[in-house]
């Protein structure tokens, strides 16, 4: 009982504020919806028996991402309401629409197989965290090294990308002052050819 | 000797790579001396060919990719030697007697990879190979028609290409096709049964006759673009009328001829069920493109244009005869595409003189030319003489082949071709008319000058051949009809259909009579 | 009670939403949010397939979405820093240059 | 005996190519004489060969070498000298001679003199090719060559331009020599058939191995021969200018008047009948005597036709030409009555005179600067004797005055036109006898007696050079003489020739039938004396009748064929050409091209550039799979 | 409680990862080399990067062919080794392609180097995986990377390009986890051979296949975006336009081949379970791709997007083969890929020496086709390399992609789909046009311009590049054999 309130609880609410998310003109109500409706992911997570998943969730999404939505809202100045030419509704409400449809008549099939045995069943009377932790350093263990690189890699382009090296484009300025040794000496040979 | 063959293909190339080096004002006579000595290779070919055996002779068959089926498989036979001389022969005089003046070093070598190309597809057996040079010719006359040619050279030259180049890419999908076929046929699916694109492997293919047919049409589509057969013909008018002359007599003596040898060496042979069951429709269309292109001809206003429709209607004669599934017809179908291959190359050469002198080649400027000209005129109606088929000239002996041969199949249809000779005439004598004769009323015209040394040089080998071919065609004929004898045995061995089998039997019963 | 097919509704309701506002919006920040959703949705799937399958392998998937996110978050603010400097907006009806 | 035959075929070769060595260079006199002695030595060679053949009754065979050998297809290099060939190697030999010793002086003042004799020399070679050959195709490349050297004859003088047809008939000499060249081709496509034909059903094009297979065949198959023989028909028809495809023949006129006398009169033209004679096993048949017939008919109407329009005509030279059309008519009309003989007779006799006639025409234009109106001339006797002695001695015999080499010939004619029990052929046979005597004199009355018109023109006639006129005297010699030696020709002849000999009815009718012929000959002869000999009287009326202007104008025929082939024909060509070939054959080529094209420019709106659509597109491209996904779940 | 887990090393196979483990390292190298000196000059890292991967090649041939390690999360079978091996030749191809005449942005950040070391490993996880986890993960560590290389370049277009291609690979990523969670709810394994097994079982259920359809639907929406068919292909012109030029050619080859490998893995169990539908769409949008794209790049005004039209219409000639399923297909894959990738990067290699600072001849592009007009005339060399590539292109033969068509093509005949086959010649024929087009400006028009406006950018590295591009595009017919025998080998020791 208690769980299907939740369920329909949090699905309700996930909906409304994702809708928020994606159609408030206000960047501010946007993202605070969505920061919100990250919360009640959470709690689908909760739900169903995910409790690392659902810490996870909490940490990173709303510790570490909409921190740094907050950032960068304030660096684009983004408070006030957004003048946007959206696309046509008609187009939002068809395609939209059609693939929610499509997807829910996907959905209600009769997905959930009746004798798939789990590969990686969590052992009985450890607490989640733990039976996670047990996959996830043993199969998974290339996959999360492979993510770490992949927050390096995003490390590194977040620090590049942002950095204040790119104000001054080598690609657009012309050089011709700065032509390497190497260079001149082949112009020379040119010269020389010449 | 046994590789001369590789040699007549490859030494052009090598020839044309080394040609980057030379000197731009020697490189006229480098690109002469290089195909003087193709030339005479080409003729050690043929002396040392064995005129009475109808199998491939000077066979070289080096695998290139063995896990499918493609090699380096070259060889001739009565068919295609003589195609490979012409070559040689045409390029020879197309370079003596070339009049570019600009950018010549990249027009020899050009000129250079071309002739390696046309020979290629002539003495090729291996169906890839084959295609390779037939696809790679394009390029070289490409460049010629684009980088020389006349106003419109740009659009002629892209139509030329694009249009030959779909229709052989659909002829691909059938190659294809036929290669699985083979594949299948020896020996299942998936890497167990052998590939092989070698034409005499496919020979001993013996096919059901749907499929044939689709195989037919598939070949069909790209040879009759190439050939050019109504109504795919309009590339060639745009292609010629803006081609330089170089470019127009290679056009027209090789180019042309690659689409009916491969007519000849494929689909009749591959597909003799649905040959015989096409004979209609293509003599139908051989009989419109005689007629009608003819006619087209005859309305022109350009000298070169007459040509190149002219071209056009005698390959409806040559389309004709290889149809005629005798040794008459399809033997006179070959030595049409000699004839016509020198004859109207060595127009398209005269025409081009002319307009190097003039610079127009509209008929309405000339007039009379006869009067300056004496020369000039007398070889020109040499040559016209040939290309309209007067007996004792080389276009006689094809077309009263092609003609005599295809009589056997269909009288109607060979009475209507025949108005070749009359519709020839008409067209041709009106173009000699109006150029030639009358009074010499354009002042421009007054002062022309007769041929000169090097043209006269580059036009008498060929009026010699016309004539000598005329006369004396045994030397060539010889060979091919025993080869096409033993095609049209082979065809007779092939087919799937009784009726075929019967037909192609009494075609070729008429000849043993008296052998 | 409630069964995965409910799970997995929900789940292609929110992506169907995230879907609409990749659509509908020209501001790329908010068109940044619309892709989370997305992102997120699966996870819910996932969480939803693994807990009635018993398996970790769907827990394990959602938490390297979780991951994955956050990565492209940081490109991709990167990304709308350096636009926005250079063109001082984040509007995409202004990023069109490059077309045809 | 063989390198009789082959200095016979070979020595107008070698003078062609002796005379085209000079081609390039003026005027050579001792071109135009080595030439006639070439031809002279080929005459001497044909006649060392007849003479043998008379003594041996010999056909000799010479196969020089094989010319187009494939499958069972063998045509040889190969001649023959027979009763028939040798025959008309001795007319064409010295006609030939005569016309080359003429025109020397003829060709005098020409600045293409050498290469006139190339010509000439070369249409001489053709021509034996064609009588000598002893197969189907070696006969055919000279009928093409004799096509081809009349096209270069006829076109000689090419530098004069097109004028209309009021000014002149033929337009021009180029115009003329394409018309005849074509117009041949025409017929030269039967003639192939015929070849074909032959060639399937008896394996081989050579005489004595197709004759002999006939009455096979025909007993399988008669059409076939029928097909064959009016295929064959057809391409006599052309070179021999049988109505419809006679037109070309007057306007050759416009080559030099040696060629009118050599290749229009004497030879070339003959060649259709000579290859009805050379048939004769086929066109002999019982099977085919339908076609025979219509040979008949069609030479007996011809006869009629030419002589009509000539009876009008003012032009010198096509007053003769139509008179040759009319002879060929007799000539054919004997051939189809099966009277092989006397066509050869008729045609042997008649190229000596009707050369003769030619040769004095051309006389007569030299002395009055290549004027032909013979209403301009008049009273030329004085100036001319010799000439006038020459044409009158061939107008006679082109009458069919006894003692002339015509009586004798075209009697014969005429005698089996009734002897076949025909009497409306014999009657226009008869007829158009008087016809021909009637224009023949005409011309001879308006050209040399009465007023002299042409002072007033300004022109001061000379006669013709001396060796010139003795050149010609073998023509007028044998114009006279030919006729006696019909019964010995006949004896000769017949050795290879079927014989055809007069039944007994028209044994006994004989002298009546003869005439009968001789009285409308000799009227014609008077009507015309009595009407030109003193002098020119046009009446405008009869000029003005619808008759007088339907023959002075062919009977509209060539204006007919300008305008129901030439000219539809051209415009047809012109709307192949500029609606079907561009507008609809290469435009469809452009279009699908440009249709490619246009969708690429319509695709590309797709590439907005703006990021918004692209994810729009992205998006519908995901709903658009699903879709399919679900309708192939539903279906599959 | 938990009890003690043993894993061996031999178990565990370490010597599978080594390939991925060189360039994570040697890209660690360099930004350890990068923080103890800095200033060091491109060259250097090139040859580094260079060097690194040459090590990796080495590594990649030393793999025992089929062979599982890591727990069964990695998989090294034979597609896995071709593929790396070609990425890691295009990647020793593309790197000099730094050391131009000329400064650009990119190359001035030792990172640059690093971040493309790390993108190779991404690929190289992505497709020595059947777990679709490692697959994302790599998939998305080598696109944040490449997003990232593509921004560096440095002017407005690069960020534009950068956003775009961003933007939708985010959206596809969605796509990508959206369809992995539905395989994942339907079959309880992100393991492709177990996924394969339990479709097996479940295909028959009522009511499943559309599921089933679907799961593989939207996985192919996100590997249509990354092979770029229509319509998911939009991003590609603006992004080749908006980066460099030899990235853009590195981008139309190894981006697209690793994602194809996935998709075969992926569709490879779909067309073995005799799915049609998903043959019938894949087949559909790769003829939809080949055409459109095709017909677009008619129109172009510039090479470079010319190239990029073309590329995607070589993906999607590609992809059809993959629809096929046969062995013959697969090999066609690689054989094709291997072969266009020399002629592609020659072709955009050649744009890459072209390229100026400043636009000289358009406002709007920086590879205009007059920019072209009259090459042969300035640098005859030049202009008939370019054109030899464009010839390959084409498919003339003998050049290099003619042999890759052929194959794809025979393949086609061989599984019975010869209207596809046509489909592909027609292509061929339509593509054929927009390639003469510039052979037509580099030999047949008149040149309007000097000799360094071509050769701006050019240096003997480059140099060099070009030449191998040069003679692998023309000697194609030499090696053909062994390509194949090598690529069949190893496609037939693979798993699907």
């Amino acid at each position: 009982m208690f769980e299907q309130i939740a369920f329909y609880f949090f699905s309700a609410a996930t909906v409304v504020l994702f809708l928020i998310t994606a159609f408030s003109k206000n960047v501010l109500y946007a993202m605070s919806a969505l920061a919100a409706g990250m919360v009640m992911i959470s709690g689908f997570f909760f739900l169903l028996d995910a409790d690392f998943l659902g810490a996870v969730q909490l940490i990173v999404y709303v510790g570490a991402v909409m921190a740094l939505y907050a950032f960068g809202m304030m660096f684009f100045d983004a408070t006030k309401d957004v003048k946007e030419k959206n696309a046509p509704s008609y187009l939002v409400v068809l395609l939209g629409g059609l693939s929610a449809l499509l997807l829910v008549v996907m959905f209600a099939a009769p997905i959930l197989g009746s004798n798939i045995e789990a590969s990686y069943p969590p052992i009985e009377g450890i607490s989640n965290p733990k039976s996670v932790g047990l996959v996830l350093f043993t199969k998974y263990l290339i996959p999360f090294e492979v993510a770490a690189l992949m927050l390096l890699v995003a490390m590194i382009a977040g620090i590049i990308l942002a950095g204040k090296k790119m104000d001054i484009s080598l690609t657009d300025i012309e050089e011709d002052i700065a032509i390497s040794e190497e260079e001149e000496m082949s112009l020379d040979e040119k010269d020389g050819e010449k | 000797m046994d590789n001369i063959l590789s040699v007549l293909i490859f030494f052009p190339a090598i020839a044309g790579l080394l040609g980057f080096v030379i000197d731009k004002n020697s490189i006229r006579a480098y690109g002469i001396s290089v195909t003087v000595i193709e030339f005479v290779l080409s003729l050690v070919l043929w002396a040392s060919f064995d005129g009475t055996s109808a199998a491939m002779q000077f066979v070289e068959l080096v695998p290139i990719v063995p896990d499918f089926g493609i090699s380096y498989y070259v060889a001739v036979d009565g068919i295609s030697l003589f195609l490979v001389i012409m070559t040689t022969l045409m390029t020879l005089i197309g370079i003596i007697s070339m009049s570019v003046k600009s950018e010549i070093k990249n027009m020899v070598i050009t000129l250079l990879f071309l002739e390696m190309t046309m020979i290629g597809v002539f003495v090729t057996l291996d169906v890839i190979v084959f295609y390779l040079f037939w696809e790679l010719s394009l390029v070289p006359m490409l460049y010629i028609i684009g980088a020389w040619g006349g106003p419109l050279r740009v659009y002629a030259a892209i139509k030329f290409f694009l249009y030959t180049f779909t229709g052989s890419l659909i002829m691909l999908v059938g190659i294809l096709f036929l290669a699985f076929t083979y594949h299948d046929a020896m020996g299942g699916y998936d890497n167990v049964g052998v590939w092989s694109f070698a034409l005499t492997d496919w020979y001993q293919l013996k096919l059901d006759v749907d499929v044939q047919l689709w195989l037919f049409a598939a070949f069909f589509i790209g040879f009759a673009i190439k050939v050019p057969m109504f109504p795919f013909h309009t590339w060639l008018p745009y292609a010629h009328g803006q081609a330089p002359t170089i470019g127009s007599v290679i056009l027209a003596a090789v180019l042309l001829k690659m689409g009916t040898y491969g007519f000849v060496r494929f689909s009749l042979p591959l597909f003799p069920d649905a040959s015989v069951m096409m004979i209609v429709p293509i003599a139908v269309i051989a009989i419109i493109m005689i007629i009608y292109t003819a006619m087209v001809a005859y309305a022109q206003e350009d000298i070169k244009q007459v040509i190149a429709y002219s071209s056009v209607s005698h390959m409806g004669i040559i389309m004709l005869g290889a149809f005629a599934m005798n040794t008459q017809g399809i033997s006179g179908s070959i030595f049409q595409m000699l004839a016509h291959g020198i004859v109207s190359g060595a127009l398209f050469m005269l025409v081009g003189m002319l307009y190097d002198r003039r610079h127009t080649k509209l008929m309405s400027e000339f007039g009379g030319l006869a009067l300056v000209m004496p020369r000039y005129a007398m070889i020109f109606g040499i040559m016209l003489m040939a290309s309209v088929g007067l007996p004792l000239t080389m276009g006689f002996v094809g077309e009263f082949l092609v003609l005599i041969g295809f009589y056997n199949v269909s009288p109607i249809l060979t009475i209507l071709a025949g108005t070749s000779i009359i519709v020839g005439a008409v067209y041709m004598l009106s173009l000699f008319k109006k150029t030639f004769f009358g009074e010499l009323t354009n002042e421009k015209n007054k002062n022309l000058l007769d041929l000169d040394a090097r043209e006269t040089f580059s036009l008498v080998p060929l009026v010699l051949i016309v004539i000598w071919l005329g006369v004396y065609p045994t030397p060539i004929l010889k060979p091919i009809d025993v080869s096409v004898a033993s095609m049209l045995e082979l065809m007779e061995a092939k087919a799937t259909k009784p009726k075929t089998k019967e037909f192609i039997a009494s075609m070729r019963s008429d000849n043993k009579e008296e052998n | 009670m409630i069964g995965l097919n409910h799970y997995l509704i929900v789940s292609g309701l929110l992506f169907s939403i995230g879907l609409m506002g990749v659509i509908r919006r020209k501001n790329l920040l908010m068109l940044f949010f619309s892709t989370e959703i997305m992102l997120n949705a699966a996870n819910i799937a996932f969480a939803a397939a693994s807990y009635f399958y018993n398996d970790l392998a769907g827990q394990m998937f959602a938490f390297f979405i979780v991951a994955i996110a956050a990565s492209e978050v940081a490109v991709g603010l990167g990304l709308l820093i350096l636009i926005y400097k250079k063109n001082g907006t984040l509007d995409l009806d202004d990023l069109a240059t490059m077309k045809g | 005996m063989e390198n009789l035959v082959y200095i016979a075929l070979f020595a107008p070769f070698v003078s062609s190519l002796f005379a085209l060595m000079f081609v390039m260079v003026p005027k050579q006199t001792f071109v135009g004489i080595v030439a006639s002695m070439l031809l002279f030595i080929s005459f001497l060679a044909s006649s060392i060969l007849a003479y043998h053949i008379v003594m041996t009754n010999e056909v000799i065979y010479v196969r020089m070498m094989d010319w187009i050998v494939v499958g069972n297809l063998s045509i040889p290099f190969g001649f023959v000298a027979d009763h028939v060939s040798v025959t008309m190697m001795v007319v064409v030999s010295l006609v030939s001679t005569v016309v080359h010793i003429y025109s020397i002086g003829y060709m005098d003042h020409d600045r293409s003199f050498n290469r006139f004799f190339s010509y000439l020399s070369a249409f001489v070679f053709s021509m034996m090719v064609l009588v000598m050959s002893d197969n189907f195709a070696g006969l055919f490349i000279g009928w093409e060559g004799v096509g081809v050297c009349s096209w270069l004859l006829i076109g000689f003088w090419y530098h004069k331009k097109d004028v209309t047809r009021d000014i002149n008939p033929s337009i021009s000499p180029s115009w003329a020599a394409n018309e005849a060249f074509i117009m041949n081709r025409i017929a030269d496509l039967g003639m192939l058939v015929g070849i074909f034909i032959i060639f399937w059903n008896t394996g081989s094009l050579q005489y004595d191995v197709v004759f002999p297979k006939l009455s096979e065949i025909a007993v399988i198959s008669p059409e076939i021969l029928i097909t064959a023989a009016i295929a064959l028909f057809i391409g006599a028809m052309g070179k021999s200018a049988q109505f419809p495809l006679h037109t070309w023949l007057t306007d050759a006129m416009e080559g030099p008047t040696p060629v009118s006398a050599l290749i229009h009169a004497a030879t070339m033209v003959t060649a259709g009948v000579f290859l009805v004679i050379r048939a004769n096993p086929l066109f002999g048949m019982e099977e085919v005597a339908g076609v025979s017939y219509f040979i008949a008919s069609l030479g007996t109407f011809v006869a009629f036709f030419a002589a009509s329009m000539a009876l009008v005509n003012r032009d010198l030279k096509r007053i003769i030409a139509f008179s040759t059309l009319s002879q060929l008519g007799y000539m054919f009309a004997a051939a189809g009555l099966g009277a092989y003989w006397i066509a050869l007779f008729h045609l042997a006799a008649h190229a000596f005179f009707k050369a003769l006639l030619f040769l004095g025409a051309g006389n007569v234009m030299h002395a009055m600067h290549d004027e032909l109106d013979i209403f301009k001339m008049g009273g030329l006797r004085k100036k001319m004797r010799w000439t006038w002695g020459y044409m009158g001695l061939a107008s006679l015999a082109l009458a069919g005055i006894w003692p002339l080499a015509g009586f004798y010939s075209k009697d014969a004619i005429i005698e089996s036109a009734f002897n076949e029990g025909n009497l409306i052929l014999w009657a226009m046979l008869v007829i158009t006898a008087g016809m021909t005597a009637f224009y023949s004199f005409r011309q001879v009355f308006l050209t040399f007696h009465g007023d002299e018109r042409y002072k007033e023109f300004g022109i001061h006639p000379h006669e013709m050079y001396k060796y010139v006129l003795i050149g010609m005297s073998p023509l007028a010699i044998l114009a006279v003489v030919a006729g006696w030696g019909k019964d010995w020709f006949e004896g000769f002849v017949t050795n290879l020739l079927p014989a055809y000999k007069m039944s007994e009815h028209t044994h006994h009718l004989v002298t009546t039938l003869t005439i009968i012929v001789s009285v409308f000959a000799v009227s014609g002869i008077l009507i015309a004396a009595f009407k030109y000999i003193r002098g020119l009287k046009r009446s405008e009326k009869m000029e003005n009748s619808f008759i007088y202007r339907l023959l002075a104008n062919q009977y509209y025929i060539p204006q007919l064929y300008a305008e129901m082939i030439s000219k539809p024909y051209a415009e047809l060509s012109n709307i192949f050409w500029k609606s079907i070939d561009m507008k609809i054959v290469d435009a469809t080529v452009d279009a699908i091209a440009n249709i490619v094209y246009k969708s690429g420019d319509g695709s590309r709106k797709m590439q907005s550039g703006n990021l918004s659509n692209y994810l729009a597109w992205m998006t519908f491209g995901a709903v658009a799979l699903l879709i399919a996904a679900l309708i192939s779940s539903v279906l599959g | 409680m938990l009890g003690q887990i043993s894993i061996t090393m031999q178990e565990l196979n370490l010597q599978t990862l080594i390939p991925m483990l060189i360039p994570i390292c040697g890209g660690l190298l360099i930004l350890i080399i990068d923080l103890i000196k800095e200033n060091l000059h491109k060259s250097f890292y090139v040859m580094m990067t260079i060097l690194i991967l040459f090590v990796d090649f080495g590594s990649v041939l030393s793999l025992v062919v089929n062979d599982r390690g890591f727990f069964d999360v990695i998989l090294v079978d034979g597609i896995a080794i071709v593929t790396q091996l070609l990425i890691l030749v295009t990647s020793m191809l593309f790197i000099p392609l730094a050391l131009t005449s000329k400064r650009f942005h990119e190359f001035s950040y030792p990172e640059f180097f690093a971040l493309f070391l790390f993108m190779i490993a991404g690929f190289q996880f992505m497709v020595t995986s059947d777990n679709l986890i490692l697959i994302f993960v790599g998939l998305e560590t080598a696109s944040l990377s490449l997003y990232t290389l593509i921004a560096m370049h440095n002017r407005s277009n690069s960020y534009e390009a950068a956003v775009k291609y961003f933007t939708m690979g985010a959206v596809a990523a969605g796509f990508f986890a959206m369809g992995s969670a539905l395989i994942y709810a339907t079959t309880g394994s992100v393991e492709l051979y177990a996924i394969k097994d339990v479709l097996g079982e479940r295909i028959n259920e009522p009511g499943l296949l559309f599921v089933i359809i679907g799961g593989g639907i939207l996985l192919l929406v996100s590997f249509a975006f990354k092979i770029s068919l229509f319509p998911f292909h939009t991003w590609v012109p603006d992004v080749y336009e908006g980066a460099s030029a030899p990235l853009a050619g590195y981008m139309s080859i190894v981006p697209k081949i690793a994602t194809f490998v996935v998709a075969l893995r992926v569709f490879g169990v779909y067309i073995d379970l005799g799915i049609e539908p998903i043959r019938i769409i894949i087949m559909t949008l790769a003829v939809l791709t080949m055409t459109l794209a095709n017909i677009m790049a008619l129109v172009q005004e510039d090479v470079k997007r010319m190239l990029a039209y073309s590329s995607i219409s070589h993906a999607g000639f590609v992809m059809a083969a993959l629809a096929l399923g046969t062995t013959k297909g697969n090999v066609g894959i690689f054989v094709y890929y291997a072969l266009f990738m020399f002629t592609n990067l020659g072709a955009f290699t050649m744009l890459w020496i072209s390229r100026h600072k400043k636009r000289r001849y358009s406002l709007r592009f920086d590879h205009p086709y007059e920019k072209f007009a009259g090459l042969i005339k300035v640098i005859p060399m030049g202009a008939v390399v370019m054109a030899l590539f464009m010839l390959s292109l084409a498919g003339v033969p003998p050049f290099s992609v003619f042999w890759g068509k052929l194959y794809v093509m025979s393949a086609a005949v061989d599984a019975g789909y010869i209207w596809l086959a046509i489909v592909m010649g027609l292509n061929s024929a339509v593509a054929a046009y927009y390639y003469l087009k510039l052979i037509v400006y580099m030999f047949l028009k008149e040149p309007n311009r000097d000799m360094n406006t071509v050769y701006y950018n050019i240096s003997k590295p480059l140099m060099v590049i070009i030449g191998i591009a040069v003679i692998v595009t023309v000697t194609s017919v030499f090696f053909f054999q062994q390509l194949l025998s090598y690529v069949t080998y190893m496609i037939d020791y693979s798993v699907i």
